[in-house]
């Protein structure tokens, strides 16, 4: 299971700016260790974000997304909404994390 | 700052079980466009998200830097004036050409901003699909060596 | 099997220090603290030997950040030049312009001698961290001065050809204490990526005379 | 164009590149998980580290950063905030300072030291690097701090000053700070620990400058040994008067 993530999240004017860091390697399945080795990819393949329950944004990720991934969105909302953000990777490992908007 | 970290990470404890138990199902997971990610050319991409190469468009606007200090982390956002349902980032020079696509349901603004690697300068490209149409921006970001390069 | 090596290294090295820190700084003190201190901080890690933090004559008289601005080791500076300046050889095949193209890729290269790197790594030139060279190549430090023109600016004489040529392979024959290594003299480079880095800056083909 | 106009473009680039970073810095993600191995009993003593002095009482993290290196009576040495949250490892949880000295970078003790630095200096952010040279011990780290940065040794020849002690530098694009000045020693010293977006890791001081010394071609500094600390004294003294930016977030 992965690292929390941080999420911050703020309403102003009925829109809430969401932003999120995930804790992940996201290994390219480029790179090559010290012994010339490909290490193998695994990185975050989905991102799910709801508020009160409802969908609010998906991200699919590919091998060039960085290391310790950001997202920025904007949606609608209010003070208080509670948002619920999981991502999946290659490997099937899975996290989520709650925050609440202020 | 402090307070909200404390919540996190009571909220932590408390959704552990929630995140085992998977928010994303593996049905979900299976969704992901695998098609699209392993395109290694402009034109596997578009194919993969069903359209011929996308009309450029002055609605859709891309931020990001003309040099980044460093090629493993380039901050890009998408926008546009149109009501996006889909957003993709294209890297033209990278060894897998789609770096993201995202899924904007109505209610949630057409923006995205995030960080990509990129191998080399290359154009990026910023692609919108609003009513059912793919729609693009592109530019040139260059890619500078860092550091001792040691 | 190299670590053991690093260990009784260490106690030779701290005793060379001792000897050597009599003239080590301008105070003149010996300063056994300091050189105990140095000699106790550093380990062996890869090819980086822990013999690396041994000075020689010109890394100590240069430790002195007075050393090259105060009048009174004027005598000393040049001491340490002529010192440098002795043991400049010629290229053996007595070809001092080799290719440019190769230059540059020697020029952009800052890799090799770390400890992260082995003895199959090729050292680069690292040249583009300090110097503006090819004017095409935005990313250039310049702890050094710029390069851009170098032969077009100088000419592409024997005299400037022969001055270039020492002036990479030891840089301390005419400045004791400038920041660039002494790419020949440790044999950072070999003779044949000297050649090539003398054209980057002195074929009047090269895109540094354009 | 001329290259002058090329340049300050370059440089204006960079610039927005750099801004448009700053906005989140995943430093943070290394915090909370620092905060967590603060709060949580470890080591054979199965004990946490809340009642760490880092130099203003047991417990008190509020500025503590902001002040190190400093020298410590119980331990009898200037100590800086790795080598002394070593002691507090050792005295409270029972880790064996050995353990953590041998472990790789970035792995097991020291992956778990680098999440502890980085919620520790996240905690002087915002407040004047204030660090004393009134202990002999203190005056003496310094000095010897000063000439371990003018000390020219290896392949390179290269001194921390053959880069770091002259105003405007660069090495590529990248600035050098000139660390012997008040100014350049705030910009270097006060925005370390930092998230390092080129390795996508947390640097602390010690990384850093274990970092340099790689680039230098020297060998390696051991983890907590007398140059690290030294070296620190005399960039913390120098950059005094500046702001701790920690955790900061670099290229």
């Amino acid at each position: 299971m992965g690292d929390p993530m941080r999420i911050r999240a703020a309403e102003n004017n009925g829109v809430v700016d969401v932003k999120i860091l995930m804790k992940h390697d996201m290994e390219s399945g480029q790179r090559k260790d010290a012994s010339g080795k490909l290490i193998p990819a695994w990185f975050i393949t989905m991102v799910n974000v709801k508020a009160q329950g409802k969908d609010v944004f998906n991200a699919e990720f590919g091998s060039a997304v960085s290391k310790d991934p950001f997202l920025n969105f904007k949606y609608k909302g209010s003070k208080g909404d509670k948002l619920l953000v999981s991502w999946i990777d290659l490997r099937g490992d899975k996290r989520t994390d709650e925050a609440t908007v202020s | 700052m402090n307070l909200h970290r404390r919540n996190l990470l009571q909220f932590t404890a408390i959704f552990t079980l929630m995140a085992s138990a998977g928010l994303i199902t593996e049905a979900q997971a299976e969704e992901w466009n695998k098609a699209a990610f392993e395109g290694k050319s402009l034109d596997e991409v578009f194919n993969a998200l069903g359209t011929s190469t996308p009309e450029k468009s002055s609605l859709i606007s891309m931020n990001a830097p003309d040099i980044a200090e460093n090629g493993a982390v380039v901050p890009v956002s998408i926008s546009s004036n149109l009501k996006a349902q889909q957003i993709a980032i294209l890297v033209e020079k990278n060894p897998s050409t789609l770096a993201a696509q995202f899924f904007i349901p109505a209610g949630t603004e057409s923006f995205v901003s995030t960080r990509i690697k990129m191998a080399q300068t290359s154009n990026v490209f910023g692609l919108v699909k609003a009513d059912g149409k793919w729609l693009m921006t592109s530019k040139e970001i260059k890619v500078t060596l860092g550091g001792c390069g040691g | 099997m190299k670590n053991k090596v690093t260990h009784s290294l260490a106690p030779l090295l701290f005793f060379y220090s001792l000897i050597f820190s009599q003239c080590a700084y301008a105070q003149g003190k010996p300063d056994t603290q300091f050189q105990k201190m140095i000699a106790n901080s550093f380990r062996t890690e890869g090819i980086a030997n822990i013999d690396r933090i041994a000075q020689d004559e010109t890394q100590r008289f240069c430790s002195n950040p007075q050393a090259s601005h105060d009048a009174q080791y004027q005598k000393r500076v040049e001491e340490i030049q002529q010192l440098n300046m002795a043991n400049i050889p010629a290229p053996k095949d007595g070809r001092y312009i080799g290719d440019w193209q190769k230059g540059e890729v020697i020029a952009q290269s800052g890799r090799g001698s770390t400890w992260t790197d082995n003895q199959q790594t090729v050292n680069g030139g690292g040249c583009y961290n300090c110097h503006q060279i090819d004017q095409k190549e935005i990313a250039y430090g310049n702890l050094g001065p710029s390069l851009w023109n170098y032969g077009k600016l100088r000419g592409y004489s024997q005299e400037i050809v022969i001055y270039t040529w020492k002036k990479i392979f030891n840089p301390k024959a005419f400045n004791a204490c400038s920041a660039m290594p002494r790419f020949g003299h440790f044999k950072l480079l070999t003779q044949e990526q000297l050649q090539d880095l003398m054209a980057l800056l002195l074929d009047p083909r090269s895109p540094v005379n354009q | 164009m001329t290259p002058f106009s090329f340049a300050q473009t370059t440089a204006d680039e960079i610039a927005k590149y750099r801004a448009m970073l700053a906005d989140d810095n995943p430093a943070e993600l290394y915090e909370a998980a620092g905060e967590e191995l603060w709060k949580k009993p470890s080591g054979p003593k199965k004990s946490t580290l809340e009642r760490c002095n880092l130099g203003l009482g047991p417990g008190v993290l509020n500025g503590a950063a902001a002040q190190l290196p400093r020298y410590f009576s119980d331990t009898k040495k200037v100590q800086d905030l790795e080598s002394r949250l070593m002691t507090c490892m050792y005295v409270l949880q029972g880790v064996p300072e050995k353990e953590i000295v041998n472990a790789p970078m970035q792995e097991g003790l020291k992956k778990d030291m680098d999440a502890i630095v980085a919620y520790v200096v996240a905690q002087s952010k915002g407040m004047p690097i204030h660090v004393s040279t009134k202990h002999p011990k203190e005056m003496e780290a310094y000095d010897l701090g000063k000439k371990a940065f003018f000390y020219r040794a290896g392949p390179m020849d290269f001194a921390c000053a053959t880069c770091h002690s002259a105003d405007d530098k660069r090495i590529r694009l990248q600035d050098l700070p000139n660390l012997t000045t008040p100014a350049g020693a705030a910009a270097g010293w006060g925005t370390w620990p930092a998230y390092r977006v080129s390795s996508g890791q947390f640097w602390t001081m010690a990384m850093r400058l274990t970092d340099c010394y790689r680039q230098q071609r020297f060998p390696f500094p051991i983890y907590g040994s007398e140059v690290l600390t030294a070296l620190s004294m005399y960039m913390a003294v120098n950059a005094n008067g500046g702001t701790m930016e920690t955790p900061g977030l670099k290229r």
